[in-house]
C-alpha cells in the first residue's frame, strides 16, 4: 500500500520462530505510541517449521483489510521469500540474511546477518523481540514506550534479556535507517492510544458473555477453538460451565440440554465439525430449542486447510439439518459487529427458540485490530422464559408460531419436549392436522423473523452505479477497496445478516447499473441465495478460494477490470 | 409413596406389543422413583429414540424425547446446568450402545449424576428386529440371515473398565430386584448404569422370558465394593448374573468441575453482571 | 375415483393385523387374474396397535399414484372409520362392523360382523385371508385362481386353514355381491399377466445389482431399511458383503474405503441418518471417491414422523458436506426409473469419481406396482478405474477434472488418497497455486457432468400453457392427474435428475404461461432451485407437508382452482 | 530386509516438532513392517486427521488419509473387499479414543484383520494441546486450566472386555520392543490393538521420555493367553506396563462373513452376473 498515512510490516519465519509473540508485542507497543494496527497471519497447520507470516498494518486511522504488498518484509526462514514471491512490489523493503536466501529479483533488499543479530539479541531465542525493536526504529517509535511494553509483556519470562534483545534490534534499526534514510514515521494520536485490541475470537466470545451465555461445550478444531480457549480463560470470572465434548455430535446435544434447563449454551466449531451437527440442528429444530452455533469457517472439502480461511460454509448452515425449520443466520464482518451480533444471537435464539448462527473465519478471528472501545449499554440479557402453570402446553399453536417457553422444575407444569412430531402436549401424534399445524406454528416464526431486520450495511457514494456486495469478514476489505476506488461510482453493501436475507436489501439492489458478488469461495453461494431470495441478476463475481483471505489490492484492481471491461 | 404420582392423568395408548417387556419397565420405573421419594416435578428424563425410548410419554414427568443415540449428552447438560433437577437417560440397547456408544463411554469417564436406564432387549425392537450390539452371537433376524456375528457387546465389562461407580444388571421379569436396584441407582450419588434385561415378544424369539429364567441368576454373596469381583461377573455369560455389580462412590461431573466451586448456583440461574462486560470491552 | 376401468380397496386395521398379508396376497392375485394393481400403506411408528391402512388400486391399466377416495374401504378397528373420515365420499362402500364403530355419515355403509367372519375363517389369525377373499368376490375374480394364489403364499403357514379362510370371506363377499346388486368387475389382460410386481425398495435394490454394486454397510432406519433387507438377501446369490454399522458415520466411510479398493459401495439411509453422513460427503467430495446414497426421505425435522412420506431432504443432499465439491442427484419416480437411475449411479459414481444420490420417499419405496419387466440390456457395469504405473498420480490435473482412478495392490503404483488440501501425488499441501488448482480441477468435473443430461420427461400436451413441475416420486401421481385434467393445456415436467438441473429444461419453460410447481414439502425446495439455476419465475406452488403422499384428485382440484382463479 | 523399502525416493519435511516421539514411531513402523515381510504395494494405512495421522504421508505406501475419527472404519472395508492388502489404522488417541470412540469399541467386536497402531501421546497435538482422552489427572492445558478432571480412557482395558484378541501397549522410547511388538501384531490374525506411548514435547510437559522411563515397565512371566491377567495388568496405572498383554486367535471378520464362505475373491473384484439380473426384473 503506498499511502503515506501507513505503513506495513510482514514477518516470515516457521512455527516456533516466536511470530507471534512479535505480534503481540508491536500490537501493544503501536497501541502505547497512539498509532492504530492491524495484524494477520496466514499459518501452515504444523506446530513446528514450515513457513508462516504475519503482517503488520500500523497507521494514523484504522485499517482491516489484508493486504498483498506489505512496504518492509522480515524473512527469517530459507524459502520464505520465494513464498512471497508474488508479494513484492518494487519499493517493498526487504531484509533478508543472504546466508539463508537469496535476495528476491524485485524490491530492495538489505542484507542482514541473523547470527549476528541473534548474538547481540543474547541467543536465539530472542531474535524475535530484537526483530520487533528494530521494527519500532524504522518506524521511529520512541525507545522507552517500546522498552516499557517488552518489559510488560515479558514479565514473568526474562523481561531484562528480552528488553536488552529489544534495544540491540532497535540500535541496529535506527543505524540502518539513518544510513538509508528511511522514513516511515507516523503521528501518532491520542484516540488510538484509548483503544482497544481486540482478535475476532475474543470479540465473539465477550460477545456471548454479554448475550448470557454460561455453557459452553465443544470439540477442538481450528479455527473455531480461539473462542473455546478465551472462554475457558473467562470461566472462573463469569461462572461458566466450559467442556469439551467427546465429539461435536456431544456438544450440541449438550448445548440443547442447557438451553432446556434455561441456560444459555453455545457450541463453536468449524467446517468437519458443524456437518457433524447436522442432525442436532434439526432437533433444535422439531424442538424448539435455542441454540447458538458458532461456525468458524476453513477451506474445505474434508480436512481442506486447517489453518486458513474461506467462506465456505454457508450453505451448510442455510441448508443443515433435514426438514423444514426457521434459522437465523448472521456473519460479523467486525471486532465491533463479532460482539454486538455475538450477543443478539443469544437473545434472538431465545426469543424465537430457533438455532441461530455466527459464521466467522479464520481471518476474522485470528486477526488483531484496534478499535475504538465497544458501544455497550450495559443492558442485561432479557429472558423469554416463563413460569409454567398445571396446564402449560410447551407447544401451544400461536400467530407468531412461539409457544411460550417454561423451565424443567420452575413452576407446576411439564416441560415435555419431542423429536417425533407432536401435538402441543409434547406428545408424540400421528395425526395429519396436528403435523401440519405444527409444522405451519414452527415455520411461522421464520415469518416473524423476517422483521428482525438488520444486519445491512451501505459504504461509499449513494449515487453509486456499481454495487460491490459482501458478507462476513469482507467487511473490512470491501470498505477500504471503497476508499481507494474513490470514484464516487461504487458503494459496498455488506451483510452481516444472511439469512433471513433483510427485505430492504431490494432496494440498494435496484439502484444499482452493475452487481458485483465479493466472496472468499468457490461458487458465490450467497450471491446464489441472493439470486434465489430477491430475483436479483448478478453481473459479476470476484471470488477467491486459494485459502487466503482477499488483499485489499487485489479488489481495487478487478473491480477497475471489470468496469474497464465494459 | 404411591407410584401413581407418576401416571398421567388421562388414558395413554403404550404403543408397545403386548406382552412386551417395556410393560414391566414402566411399573418397576415408576415404583422405584416413588420409593426413591423424587417428585415429578422434579424428574427429568432424556430419551432417544427405540421402543424402549417412547417410556417417556406414558410418565408424568418433564421430558426431553431427543435423537436416536443421543440421550446421554443431552441428560449430561441437563445435570450440569440445574443439579437441583433427577435426571434419568433411558432409551434402548441400540440407542445407548449402537449409536450413542461414543457418548456411553465418555458419559462414565465424566460421572455425571444421572441414572441411566438401558432397555436391553438384544435386538433392534422399532426398526423391525435386526441385531443389536447386545444381540448374541448365531440369532437369525431380518438382516443376519445366516445368524448375527458380531462379539456381543458387555456394557458392565465395559463401563467397569471405564471406571464408573456404580453398575447393575436387571431383568424386567423380576421386578421386585429390578425396583430395588432402580431405586439404589436412584440414590447413588454418580453416573450409574442399570441394564434392564427384557423380552421382545415380536423379534426376539431367542431371549425369551423363559430365556430369562433359565439363564440369568442373582448375584449372592458378591462384594460390590471389589472391582476384580465385578469384573469377573461382568465376564460371565454363561449365566448372566443380576443384580449390582459394582457400587463406589466417585467424584461427580459437577463436583470436579470448577463450575460449581465457587457458588453452588445452578449454572442454568446466573445471569451476567454487566460491569464485567464493561470491564472486557471499554 | 370414479372410473368403470378401475377399483380400489382400502383397508384400515392395527398393526399386526396382517394388513400386509392382504396386501401381498391380493398383489398376486390380481396379477394371476391379469389385472393390474398398485398397492399403497400408511402406517404408525409401533409395530403393534394403532391404525395403519393399505390402499389397493385394481385396474385394467398400469396406475400408480395415491388416491384420496377409495370405492370400498373394510374398517377392522375401532376409530378406523373416524380417522378416514375425509376420505369417504357419497359412492364409497364402507364395510363395517357395528360393534366395533359407528357407520360414518356419508358413503353407503354394510354392516358385517368381525365375529361371524372370523368364527367362520376358523380363527382370529385368519381374519386377514377372509377379507382377501371376500374382495376377490366383490371383484369377481375367478375363486380358484385366488385358492391357488393363496396356498402358494401360505405354502409353509398352514396353507390349508388359509384355503379354508379365503372360501369363507369369499362365499360371504358372493351373496353380499348377489344381494346388493354391486358390480365391481374387471377385464383381464395378457399384459397384467405377464407384468411384474415390484416395490419402490426392490426396484432400487435391483438397480444397485444390476450398477455392480457389492458392498453395503448402513445402520438401519425407515424408510431406507426396505434396500438394505432386500440386499441382504440377495448377499449369497450376488456374493455381496452387507453390514451393519454402528452407525451411520461409520456405513458412508466404511462405503468409501469399499470403494477405494475397487470394490462398489452404497448406503442406504433417512433424514437424521444423512445428516451424520455429511461429513463423509466432503471426504468423498476432496478425496474424488466414487459413493452412492440412497437417500429414503421422510418427513422431519429430527425424528419428524419415521413411517410416512416427504420430500423434504433435497437442500440437506444438495448441500451437504462443507465445501464446494461436484455431485450429481438423481430422484426415480417409478420402479423402472429405480432400477435405471439406481443402475446409472454405480456408473456415474465411478465415472466422475463423486457422491451420487438416489433420492426416494416412504412412497416410492413401500408401494407395489404391477409393470411390465424392466428393460435389462444385459450390460456388465464399466469399470473406468485404471492399472496403475510407478509414476502414477492420483490426482493429476485433467481437462476434464477426472484423474484416472487406480486401486491400491493392482499396479506398481501407490495410491494416495488425502483428506487435507493435496498435490497431485496425494500429498498434503500448503500451496496457494496447487490449492487453487485441485479446487479447479474438481469443480470441472462438475461441468463435465452436466453433459449428461437425462432425467427430464414431459408428459401431456406439447402445446400445454400450464406446465406442472414435478420430481421423484410425484411421477406417477402428476401424469395420472394430467390424464384426469385432459384439458389439452395442462403438461407435467418431470425431474428425475435434480442436480444439477438439466439445462435442456429450460426451453420446457420458456413455453409456459403459467408454472405449477408440486412438492411434497413446505418450501418447494425444488421450485427454489429452478428459480436460482434457471432464474424462472413460479406462479404457482402446490405443496403437502403432512406426512401423506398427494392424493391424486387433489393435484386435480387445486389445478383446477388454480387455473379458475385467474 | 531393510526397513529403506517403505522410504519415499525423495526428501520430505517430516511436519513434527523437533524432538517428537512421532519420528521413532516412524522408525518403529518402518522397521517393523520390513521384519514382518510386508510389500510396500500390498500395504494400505488409513488415518485420521492429528500429528499422528501425519505418518502415512512419510511412508512408502498406499494411504487413505481420511477424517478426524475415522480410520476404523475405512480400514475395515479395505480389509473386508481385499483381504489381499495389510491393512493399518494408525492415528492419534484423540482421534481413535475421542471422535473415534464407537468405531473404536464396535471394531473390536467386528474383529477384521488390520492393526490399529494409535500414536498416544495423552494429548491432542495438533490443535494445540486441549486434554485428549488418555490424559491424566490434573494435567493443565489450555482448555481445561484447573487440571484436567476426567477419568483418563483404558483402551487396553476397554479394548479387553470388549473381547480383543490382540492387546498391547508400547512406548516409542523403547523402539527395540515396539517394533517387536508391532512385528507381532502384524502377523496376528484379527484386530490388534497397540498403543504407542509417545512423548509429546510441545504440549505434554508430564509424560516425558523421562516419565515414561520411571513410570513404565516391561511386562515379564506374563501369561498372554489368560484374560484375567490381562485384565489385571491393563488395569494397572501406578506404572504402565509394556509389552504385549493378550494374544488369541478368534475368528476374523472376514471368517465370519458369509461373503466369503463360499469363494474366496476379494469382494473388489466380484463382477455382477447379468443373466441373474435378468432372472430379478423380467
Ligand atoms: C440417526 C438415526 N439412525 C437410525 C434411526 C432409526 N432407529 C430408530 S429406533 C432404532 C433402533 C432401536 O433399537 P433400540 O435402541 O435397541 O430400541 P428398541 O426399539 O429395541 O427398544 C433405529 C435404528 C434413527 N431414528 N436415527
Ligand atoms: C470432525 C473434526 N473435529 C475436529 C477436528 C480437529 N482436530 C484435528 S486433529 C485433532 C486432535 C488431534 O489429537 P490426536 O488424535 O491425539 O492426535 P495428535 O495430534 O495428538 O497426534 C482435532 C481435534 C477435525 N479435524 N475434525
Ligand atoms: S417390538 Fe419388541 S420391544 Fe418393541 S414393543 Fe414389540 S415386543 Fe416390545
Ligand atoms: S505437537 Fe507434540 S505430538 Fe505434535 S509434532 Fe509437536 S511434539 Fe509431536
Ligand atoms: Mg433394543
Ligand atoms: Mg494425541
Amino acid at each position: 500500500m503506498n499511502n503515506s498515512k501507513e505503513t506495513s510490516l510482514l514477518f516470515s519465519g516457521e512455527a516456533g520462530q516466536g511470530l507471534n509473540s512479535i505480534e503481540s508485542l508491536l500490537d501493544s507497543i503501536m497501541r502505547e505510541n497512539g498509532l492504530y494496527v492491524f495484524s494477520s497471519k496466514e499459518i501452515m497447520s504444523r506446530i513446528r517449521g514450515g513457513l508462516n507470516t504475519t503482517l503488520l498494518r500500523i497507521a494514523e486511522e484504522p485499517k482491516g483489510g489484508f493486504i498483498r504488498y506489505p512496504e518492509i518484509i522480515f524473512s527469517l526462514q530459507a524459502g520464505g521469500l520465494e513464498r512471497l514471491r508474488d508479494r513484492i512490489a518494487e519499493s517493498t523493503l526487504i531484509f533478508h540474511d543472504p546466508q539463508i536466501e537469496e535476495a528476491p529479483k524485485t524490491g530492495s533488499a538489505v542484507e542482514i546477518s541473523q547470527k549476528e543479530m541473534t548474538e547481540a539479541a543474547g541467543g536465539k531465542l530472542f531474535l524475535n523481540v530484537a526483530l520487533a525493536g528494530m521494527a519500532c526504529a524504522l518506524l521511529e517509535i520512541d525507545r522507552q514506550i517500546g522498552m516499557d511494553a517488552t518489559a510488560s509483556f515479558f514479565q514473568d519470562k526474562k523481561p531484562e534479556e528480552n528488553c536488552q534483545a529489544f534495544q540491540s534490534g532497535f540500535d541496529l534499526g535506527a543505524s540502518l535507517k539513518k544510513e538509508h534514510s528511511w522514513s516511515y514515521s507516523l503521528s501518532p494520536s491520542k484516540a488510538a492510544r484509548e483503544s482497544r485490541l481486540f482478535s475476532g475470537s475474543e470479540a465473539v466470545g465477550a460477545g456471548a458473555l454479554a448475550g448470557g451465555m454460561n455453557f459452553i461445550a465443544s470439540y477442538p478444531m481450528s479455527p473455531s477453538t480461539g473462542v473455546l480457549t478465551y472462554l475457558a480463560g473467562k470461566a472462573d470470572e463469569f461462572g461458566l460451565l466450559v467442556e469439551q465434548a467427546e465429539d461435536e455430535i456431544s456438544a450440541i446435544n449438550m448445548a440443547l440440554g442447557a438451553w432446556y434447563t434455561g441456560a444459555r449454551g453455545m457450541v463453536t466449531t468449524s467446517g468437519g465439525g458443524f456437518a457433524l451437527m447436522q442432525e442436532g440442528v434439526s432437533l433444535a429444530g422439531v424442538t424448539e430449542t435455542p441454540c447458538v452455533i458458532h461456525l468458524a469457517q476453513r477451506p474445505g472439502p474434508g480436512t481442506g486447510l486447517p489453518t486458513r480461511t474461506e467462506q465456505g460454509d454457508l450453505n451448510l448452515a442455510l441448508y443443515s439439518g433435514h426438514g423444514d425449520f426457521p434459522r437465523l443466520i448472521l456473519a460479523p464482518g467486525s471486532v465491533h459487529q463479532a460482539f454486538q451480533i455475538t450477543r443478539k444471537a443469544f437473545d434472538l435464539a431465545d426469543k424465537y427458540q430457533i438455532p441461530v448462527f455466527i459464521l466467522t473465519d479464520q481471518f476474522l478471528l485470528d486477526s488483531h485490530w484496534l478499535e475504538r472501545p465497544i458501544d455497550y449499554d450495559r443492558q442485561p440479557p432479557r429472558s423469554y422464559t416463563i413460569v409454567s402453570d398445571t396446564d402449560y402446553q410447551r407447544y401451544q399453536v400461536t400467530d407468531s408460531g412461539v409457544s411460550p417457553r417454561a423451565l424443567p422444575g420452575e413452576g407446576r407444569g411439564f416441560v415435555r419436549v419431542d423429536s417425533d412430531e407432536h401435538d402441543v402436549r409434547g406428545e408424540i401424534t400421528e395425526e395429519f392436522e396436528v403435523r401440519s399445524s405444527q409444522v405451519e406454528k414452527r415455520m411461522r416464526k421464520g415469518r416473524e423473523l423476517t422483521k428482525e431486520q438488520d444486519g445491512l450495511e451501505l459504504y461509499g457514494s449513494e449515487d453509486y452505479k456499481n454495487l460491490l456486495v459482501c458478507w462476513g469478514s469482507n467487511y473490512c476489505p470491501a470498505r477500504e477497496t471503497i476508499d481507494l476506488l474513490n470514484d464516487q461510482e461504487t458503494a459496498c453493501l455488506h451483510f452481516s445478516q444472511l439469512y433471513p436475507v433483510p427485505e430492504r436489501a431490494a432496494k440498494y439492489f435496484q439502484q444499482a447499473e452493475r452487481i458485483i458478488n465479493l466472496e472468499n469461495n468457490f461458487t458465490g453461494q450467497f450471491g446464489s441465495l441472493l439470486k434465489q431470495k430477491l430475483m436479483i441478476h448478478i453481473d459479476e463475481q470476484i471470488l477467491q478460494y486459494n485459502g487466503l483471505p482477499f488483499a485489499v489490492e487485489d479488489i481495487v484492481d478487478q473491480i477497475r477490470d471489470i468496469t474497464k471491461r465494459n | 409413596m404411591s407410584s401413581d404420582k407418576f401416571t398421567l392423568p388421562y388414558e395413554v395408548d403404550r404403543a408397545w406389543c403386548p406382552g412386551c417387556g417395556n410393560f414391566s419397565i414402566h411399573k418397576i420405573l415408576q415404583e422405584s422413583l416413588a420409593k426413591a421419594g423424587i417428585e415429578p416435578e422434579k424428574l427429568v428424563i432424556s430419551s432417544g429414540i427405540g421402543q424402549a425410548a417412547k417410556m417417556v410419554q406414558y410418565i408424568k414427568c418433564h421430558y426431553f424425547n431427543g435423537l436416536h443415540g443421543r440421550s446421554l449428552p443431552v441428560a449430561t447438560a441437563i445435570k450440569a446446568c440445574n443439579p437441583e433437577l433427577t435426571v434419568i437417560a433411558e432409551s434402548g440397547d441400540g440407542c445407548t450402545y449402537g449409536e450413542g456408544g461414543n457418548h456411553f463411554i465418555h458419559t462414565v469417564r465424566r460421572n455425571p449424576a444421572i441414572v441411566n436406564i438401558v432397555h436391553n432387549n438384544m435386538v433392534y425392537g422399532l426398526t423391525k428386529g435386526q441385531g443389536a450390539p447386545t444381540t448374541m452371537k448365531g440369532m437369525r433376524t431380518s438382516l443376519q440371515l445366516h445368524g448375527y456375528a458380531l462379539e456381543p457387546f458387555n456394557p458392565l465389562a465395559t463401563a467397569l473398565a471405564l471406571g464408573a461407580g456404580f453398575v447393575a444388571r436387571v431383568c424386567s421379569n423380576f421386578r421386585q430386584q429390578a425396583t430395588e436396584v432402580i431405586q439404589e441407582a436412584l440414590n447413588y450419588p454418580g453416573y450409574a448404569l442399570v441394564d434392564v434385561l427384557h423380552p421382545c415378544v415380536t423379534f426376539n424369539k431367542l431371549n425369551t422370558a423363559k430365556w430369562y429364567k433359565e439363564n440369568t441368576y442373582t448375584l449372592e454373596n458378591h462384594d460390590p465394593s471389589s472391582l476384580e469381583a465385578a469384573m469377573d461377573k461382568a465376564l460371565e455369560t454363561d449365566r448372566l448374573p443380576l443384580g449390582i455389580f459394582y457400587q463406589q462412590n466417585k467424584e461427580t461431573f459437577n463436583e470436579r468441575s470448577h463450575a460449581y466451586e465457587q457458588t453452588r448456583t445452578p449454572v442454568c440461574q446466573r445471569k451476567v453482571d454487566p460491569e464485567k462486560i464493561t470491564q472486557l470491552v471499554s
